[in-house]
């Protein structure tokens, strides 16, 4: 029985998407808060091709994961420029001291 | 398993062996001798560079990050090593048939671009850093056309499977499951109605059966070159201005991984050149008439006849095309940053995107 | 710059990709030449000039240009012609030349020249690593002993070895050689001594008488 | 406990410990290797999964793309010569509590949900076995039922590219 | 599917099919081969365009004498399959089909690209980048033949962005020039505008009846019932059952199908980029703006006349009318020779797209032929005198002037005779004067909107009256600036150079021949004995006989339903409107040219040909500035998204912020308050309120510290309490 019951990879994907939140949160960098954001994607990847497996007969699952895996490619361009931008007139990514330099 | 074993074997031999031929044909193109102290003219001289390297101190630079200066060349070499497993060597033997082979290959050269990052950050060194950089730049701008001729050859062949594209390109095409009833015609041309499913030979090879993909295969040997940083596209490790590139920091065995992951490469992409434009393992010779050229070079799949002359084949032509890498090397100076994308954006990319609409178009109405 | 790199050369698709494949074609030739070798012969062999391909490399133990007679290179001294004039090492820019002489009690042969040998070389040291090869040491040589010969391969591992000792007399003959001019001087000497001692008599002597 | 089973767990740990190395770590790239460590583990999982085209996918995508692009962007937002890269941490306590809350309802709400799926279902046994890949099912989906998500993510990807060019080129007005 | 498609063909049909597809693809190889080796051949190979141009033309007359009024030619070839999963394959055909308009379309456009090309030789002579010059106008001339020939909507808008990117490559040849990449551009965005609209029309097409054939959807719509406010419409090929659909949603369907031509003829709002275009080449904007880019818009409004419903028509018309009206209001307030045609050229396909919405379908396509001759031949006119102009510029090493204003130049009609009398007849056909092609077809349009606004007018709404106001009006102004024109440029005395033999070729030949010689053919063409035996009566001329409704449509008008035969029978019934069209016409057009007369008198006597000052009186300012539509694109469109991202940064910053802040300082009032009254009154319990107050001010602060990530903590609280309300319930 080659199955990988369901619950088990759920409860992996709930443990991605909180470390991923951990890392929105607390992070001061921006690029480490950019990972996390990566990383809550890819928690809800891992449900949708859970569930692709065990109901594949439109292969939905799949074909959501290449969707949110193109909208993640289009995010972290852009905000990777965003970043680099903000870099290049804060001279800092750090968010608190951005946020201290706007605070006028 | 056993193919495992040997395809890693071979290829690293193939990869020392291309080592040594870098310097005698350097050299005889430079009207030299060449290495020809150890052993027979010279033919030991790799293994005694690899042994001398792995004897030496193995030196980590204070300022560098240790962990990545130590994981880099592992992970560059991992990534290498990790493309050969869905190349096909001979009709039976491949270390692993995956389906999805050639966009696995495209990924796992992705890998390669994160050792080098490694490498060039861990060694905290400008010129490292730098290298590293262009390195990078270099190698994700020209998988773009690099992959536009891989998707050309993908969208002729309908299939994303080495092994079955190896089999579209010769005799032997209708003994793949799910080919059977499959056949080539001459340029592709249904409307030339010249059958050359039994004639095999270059007539099925891929540069044939879609002529336009002649230029989709320049490209990709163009754009392979800059992927392994080869000249004239070597400005990742122009020795004039950033004295080694990435690998400026590295000795011993760490810099022979590094070292070995750079022939490998340029190995694997003339594999794969060979298996996607021509003719993977099949032999050249067609069939003519009752001059069986084709079957009486080909054996008998899954005998040993058919892994020799598959091996051969598939190893002449890769020989062929190193080859035409070291002489290109030999040949050509250095481009400049600016003139290496203006070629990869502005060159290859349109003629790319215009041959895959090509390719689209030929399948569509002509085969 | 650009306008001006496209003004100066035809930069059309076709030429380029010519002027590609010719580059490509010349390093072909040059790759398929290398079948040819260059023979390690001498300037004056008529076959010299008429080798313009293929490989120009010599494997150099192995082969070598041979060298021409009159090569200048490592110095000889035939031991048996000299004088022991000391004039080598006089004359010898580097100072690379030791010479130690020691007075022969009788003559001790005649060179090949006719010259007369009355110094035993105790010590006849050249020093090639300090040697300059600028060839003085040989235009003085009264009895042409010291020659510079064609040979000129002769790298050794220990820097010492490079000094060259010519003398044919060991270190003891040279001991017992100098003992016995020491001992006929003193002999000399005290002949001298005598003769004066029985003058000095004489007159005294004669002073008496 | 099949093979399968085993290599699931094994992933499963690796992606969550690299997870947690990303968070606990203060070394920026350091942060961004725990990451990519994160993904091939997940990819590894799809595979697991029967999910080989968004397994190589995600390889292709977060490894060759994304992460390279936030390793650039490390590098490049950061002086080479200056301090190392490092990352400070705020709002521990708050922020642990708010996500150790989080995963508490969502593993209540997994563990309590009825997902009326057939248990050991035969299904997805036959499917991989009737095709070699999920891939040729996956480009019919992609071209017939999906065809407008389909052509709204090429334009999206198009716009991105736009945008991100546009913000990242030189402002030569100022 | 391919059973119901491709019906028994004879083998003429087939070699007439293979004909056009020959005339296709002739500039296309032509235009290749310039592109890859031009710079080899001889000449840079401009007698190979020419050669495969003219080809084309003799091959399209060939098709032209064996299609018109015999027969119409479908022929479909399986173009690719898609497979839907489980379900059928579904199979998508593509193919070439001539009736009578697309031959008549193919004609013109091969005929009017080989005389534009002939004029380029001379024009465009010593130009570097010669050869690529020829390669565009190849692809051009191609992607516009494949609009004519495409027998599909999806093919169709495949040729119709080709032609969008061609003229991109046409308008910014001289890309050397910023103004010319910046025309371009426009030009291309614009029209993308108006694509994405076209490209919604024809899914929605598709959606409804699965297939892009026009031919099939053709035979789909006529075959609909109306059913009130839907339409009823039978089992069509690969449909199981009847489907009724929504009028709405049909007119929204038809309006997308505008939208493209909205984009591509240069219709209100979007023909802001066709004055700009006059970067291009004189030579190419004659091309553009005669007989392809432009006209493709009408051509598809043409083609897919049986899609529009009524409201659809409606607003083709409106659009229509305003469009000509703003064009000609434009026209007479600029100075450059070709801005002045540029925006003619917008009135006058206004003109075309209000003869469709009104249901003159013949009548507008009559005048897009007869618009194609005069207005080709008015600027390739322009361009002799432009040529005429930077020949003397040269000759001066003038660079300051601009050899484009009107007000530069003046007496042309002594120097440069020969131009004159072959711009009189384009220009006459052009004011709509009798016995010139314009006339004809102005007329019928006019009457055509005349009878419309009569017959809709009937329940005693006399605002469709403006339409024909719109137009009559138009009429008016085109007289006006036309007249303009020509007495700016051919009447008093030259103003810039003295010397009338500068700007003459040599002395015995005002230009080149191969100049003249297109020039002459197509103000010869732009007499009305071509169109119509009868050159007052446009009902007689072989044109109209030829892509009317009936023949074209096969009796089938669509969804309009019985509109078309409603409105010949009320032009029947009324037939006075005719002749007073024609009278009124005439009668606007004199007035016109007399006011356009008074105007330039005036402009003399003041001496106020002055070239640098912009018009100042309101009006005319306005016009000038073509309604400020640029501006107000910038104002509108571009403005209003930066001032809404900023007004929504200071809404957060003024309003949320303020609004929180100014809480928290409630807070703190009220904790003062509170400490206030417990230190005079009681402590005790009292400390405890204030402690409390306090904490509640800080957590009221601490939410608010302007940091993101705090905000997002705030955030998932609200998710969990969600989780809460999930666990207690």
């Amino acid at each position: 029985m080659n199955n990988i019951p369901l619950i088990p990879v759920l409860l992996l994907g709930a443990v991605l998407f909180c470390l991923g939140i951990l890392a929105v949160i607390t992070k001061r960098h921006a690029i480490v808060v950019l990972m996390g954001i990566e990383l809550i994607f890819n928690a809800a990847n891992l449900n949708l091709v859970a569930f692709n497996r065990h109901q594949p007969d439109l292969m939905q699952g799949q074909v959501f994961s290449v969707f949110v895996m193109v909208i993640a490619a289009a995010e972290s361009a852009v905000a990777l420029a965003i970043i680099l931008k903000v870099y290049s007139y804060f001279k800092t990514v750090n968010l608190d001291q951005i946020r201290h330099e706007t605070d006028v | 398993m056993l193919a495992l074993i040997l395809c890693i074997v071979f290829l690293l031999l193939l990869v020392i062996v291309t080592a040594y031929a870098e310097r005698k044909v350097a050299a005889f193109i430079q009207d030299r001798v060449g290495p020809t102290e150890t052993g027979p003219h010279g033919i030991l001289q790799s293994v005694m560079d690899v042994v001398k390297l792995l004897q030496k101190e193995d030196i980590i630079p204070s300022a560098a990050d240790k962990r990545l200066f130590a994981l880099a060349p592992i992970v560059m070499f991992a990534a290498v090593l990790a493309g050969f497993a869905v190349i096909p060597i001979t009709p039976s033997a491949i270390a692993s048939g995956a389906y999805l082979g050639v966009f696995y290959l495209l990924a796992i050269i992705s890998l390669d671009v994160i050792g080098l990052l490694m490498a060039g950050w861990g060694s905290n060194n400008k010129y490292a850093v730098l290298g590293a950089m262009r390195s990078v730049g270099q190698i994700v701008s020209y998988e773009i056309p690099a992959g536009l001729a891989v998707l050309s050859v993908v969208m002729i062949c309908q299939s994303l499977d080495l092994q079955e594209i190896s089999f579209q390109q010769g005799i032997l095409m209708n003994q793949f499951a799910g080919l059977e009833n499959e056949v080539n015609y001459l340029f592709g041309l249904k409307a030339l109605d010249l059958d050359v499913t039994h004639v095999g030979g270059i007539t099925t090879w891929n540069i044939v059966r879609m002529p336009f993909l002649f230029i989709a295969f320049i490209i990709y040997f163009i754009s392979s070159l800059a992927e392994c940083n080869r000249a004239p596209f070597d400005i990742p490790e122009a020795e004039s201005e950033l004295v080694a590139g990435f690998h400026v920091e590295y000795s011993g065995f760490r810099f022979a991984a590094l070292f070995l992951a750079e022939y490998s490469m340029m190995v694997l992409v003339s594999l794969v050149a060979v298996v996607l434009f021509l003719g993977s393992w099949n032999t050249p010779l067609p069939n003519i008439g009752s001059v069986q050229l084709a079957t009486w070079t080909t054996g008998t799949p899954g005998a040993l006849t058919g892994h020799l002359w598959g091996a051969f084949w598939l190893l002449a032509k890769t020989v062929l095309l190193l080859y035409t890498q070291i002489w290109i090397r030999w040949t050509y100076p250095r481009l400049r940053v600016d003139q290496l994308m203006h070629l990869c954006w502005k060159v290859f990319t349109p003629i790319m995107l215009v041959l895959v609409l090509l390719a689209g178009l030929w399948r569509l109405w002509m085969i | 710059m650009k306008e001006y790199i496209s003004s100066r050369y035809n930069n059309s698709f076709f030429s380029v990709v010519g002027a590609l494949l010719k580059g490509m074609q010349l390093t072909l030739q040059h790759f398929f030449r290398a079948n040819k070798r260059r023979e390690p012969t001498y300037v004056s062999d008529p076959n010299y000039f008429k080798q313009p391909e293929g490989l120009v490399t010599l494997t150099y133990p192995y082969e070598s240009l041979p060298v021409p007679e009159v090569g200048r290179y490592r110095l000889h001294n035939e031991i048996d012609d000299c004088i022991v004039c000391d004039l080598c090492a006089k004359i010898c820019p580097v100072n690379c030349i030791e010479i130690e002489s020691i007075k022969a009690t009788e003559d001790i042969g005649i060179t090949s020249d006719g010259t007369k040998k009355r110094l035993h070389a105790a010590v006849f040291n050249i020093d090639l690593a300090k040697c300059c090869y600028c060839g003085l040491c040989t235009t003085v040589c009264p009895t042409d002993c010291l020659t510079m010969t064609k040979v000129y391969d002769f790298p050794e591992t220990d820097i010492k070895n490079m000094i060259y000792h010519f003398t044919d007399l060991s270190p003891e003959q040279a001991q017992e050689k100098r003992q016995k001019y020491e001992q006929q001087q003193a002999e000399i000497t005290e002949a001298k001594a005598a003769a004066l001692r029985a003058k000095q008599e004489a007159t005294r002597d004669k002073g008496n008488i | 406990m099949s093979l399968v089973l085993i290599f699931f767990y094994v992933f499963g740990f690796l992606a969550i410990a690299s997870a947690a190395f990303m968070l606990a770590t203060k070394n920026v790239l350091y942060a961004a290797f725990g990451l990519l460590v994160t993904l091939l583990s997940l990819a590894a999982i799809f595979i697991l999964l029967f999910a080989d085209f968004v397994a190589i996918t995600q390889l292709m995508v977060y490894v060759g793309g994304v992460l390279v692009l936030i390793l650039f962007g490390v590098m490049l937002s950061n002086q080479v010569q200056g301090r190392a890269v490092q990352s400070e941490s705020v709002n521990g306590i708050s922020g642990g509590l708010v996500a150790s809350a989080i995963f508490g309802g969502l593993a209540y709400l997994i563990l309590s949900a009825d997902y009326l799926l057939p248990e050991g279902i035969t299904v997805a046994d036959a499917a991989p076995a009737n095709t070699k890949s999920s891939i040729i099912a996956i480009g019919i989906r992609l071209i017939t039922n999906f065809a407008l998500p389909f052509e709204v993510a090429s334009l999206i990807l198009l716009i991105a590219l736009m945008g991100a060019a546009y913000i990242s080129t030189e402002d030569k007005h100022e | 599917m391919n059973q119901v498609a491709a019906p028994l063909l004879t083998p003429e049909q087939n070699s007439l099919a293979l004909w056009a597809l020959l005339v296709l693809v002739l500039p296309l190889i032509a235009g290749g081969l310039l592109l890859l080796f031009g710079k080899k051949l001889t000449r840079q190979g401009d007698w190979l365009a020419i050669a495969a141009t003219g080809l084309a033309f003799f091959l399209s007359l060939y098709l032209f004498f064996q299609v018109w009024e015999k027969q119409a030619v479908h022929v479909t070839w399986p173009w690719f399959q898609l497979a839907t999963g489980n379900t059928s394959i579904i199979s998508f055909t593509t193919g070439v089909y001539l009736d009578n308009l697309a031959v008549l379309m193919l004609v013109i456009v091969t005929f009017i690209s080989l005389l534009v090309q002939v004029f380029s030789v001379i024009y465009m002579h010593g130009e570097w980048r010669y050869h690529h010059y020829f390669g565009y106008l190849g692809i051009f001339t191609f992607s516009m033949l494949g609009i004519v020939l495409s027998d599909n909507l999806l093919l169709l808008f495949i040729f119709w962005e080709l032609v969008g990117f061609s003229s991109y490559l046409l308008i910014g040849f001289w890309y050397e020039k910023d103004a010319a990449v910046l025309a371009g551009k426009k030009a291309f965005l614009f029209n993308r505008v108006g694509d994405i609209g076209f490209l919604f029309g024809i899914f929605l097409l598709y959606t409804y009846f699965h297939t892009f054939d026009l031919i099939l959807l053709k035979n789909a719509i006529a075959s609909g019932v109306n059913q009130g406010n839907n339409f009823l419409f039978p089992a069509i090929t690969g449909q199981a059952d009847a489907i009724t659909l929504s009028y709405t949603w049909l007119t929204l369907a038809g309006l997308g199908i505008f939208c493209g031509c909205v984009g591509k003829s240069a219709q209100f709002p979007l023909q802001v980029w066709l004055p700009d275009a006059m970067e291009g080449p004189t030579p190419v904007s004659s091309l553009i703006h005669a007989a392809t880019m432009v006209a493709a818009g009408v051509y598809l409004l043409s083609r897919c006349f049986p899609f529009f419903t009524e409201d659809a028509l409606l607003v083709i018309a409106i659009i229509g009318g305003l469009t000509a009206l703003l064009g000609a209001l434009a026209a007479t307030a600029q100075y450059d020779i070709k801005k002045i045609l540029a925006f003619s050229t917008i009135s006058q396909l206004g003109y075309m797209v209000m003869g469709m919405g009104v249901g003159a379908h013949d009548a507008s396509l009559l005048h897009l032929v007869t618009h194609a001759f005069f207005k080709a031949s008015l600027f390739l006119n322009a361009g002799i005198v432009i040529h005429a102009m930077h020949h003397a510029a040269h000759e001066f090493s003038d660079e300051h002037s601009d050899v484009q204003d009107i007000r530069n130049m003046g007496g042309f009609r002594k120097i440069l005779p020969f131009t004159f009398y072959a711009y009189i007849p384009a220009a006459a056909a052009l004011v709509g004067l009798p016995l010139f092609s314009g006339f004809l077809s102005k007329d019928a349009i006019l009457t055509g909107a005349w009878g419309w606004a009569g017959f809709k007018s009937q329940n005693g709404n006399l605002l469709y009256y403006v339409i024909p106001v719109f137009a009559f009006g138009s009429v008016l102004l085109t007289g006006f600036y036309m007249a303009k024109h020509c007495f700016y440029i051919f009447f008093g005395e030259s103003k810039l150079y003295k010397e009338p033999e500068l700007l003459r070729e040599n002395k015995t030949a005002e230009a080149s021949g191969l100049l003249l010689v297109p020039v002459a053919i197509l103000a010869v063409l732009s007499l009305a004995f071509f169109f119509s035996l009868n050159p007052f009566n446009y009902a007689g001329s072989w044109v109209m006989q030829g892509v009317s409704w009936q023949k074209l449509l096969m009796e089938q008008p669509g969804l309009s339903g019985g509109l078309l035969p409603a409105i010949t029978t009320y032009l029947h019934e009324a037939s006075y409107i005719s002749l007073a069209t024609a009278i009124l016409s005439i009668l606007l057009a004199v007035v016109g040219i007399w006011l356009g007369w008074l105007s330039y008198k005036k402009a003399v006597a003041a001496g106020g040909l002055s070239t640098i000052t912009a018009p100042t009186s309101g009006f005319s300012r306005l016009a000038y500035r073509h309604f400020y539509l640029d501006a107000f694109y910038e104002k509108v469109i571009i403005n209003p998204f930066m001032r809404l991202s900023g007004g929504a940064a200071a809404f957060d910053k003024n309003f949320i912020d303020y609004s929180l802040n100014t809480f928290a300082k409630i807070m703190v009032v009220l904790a003062k308050l509170i400490g206030w009254v417990d230190r005079w009154l009681v402590d005790g319990t009292v400390h405890l309120l204030v402690k409390v107050a306090g904490v509640t001010g800080k957590l009221g602060r601490f939410m608010q510290n302007g940091k993101v990530q705090s905000y997002y903590i705030f955030s998932l609280l609200g998710l969990i309490l969600l989780f809460l309300y999930i666990l207690a319930f």
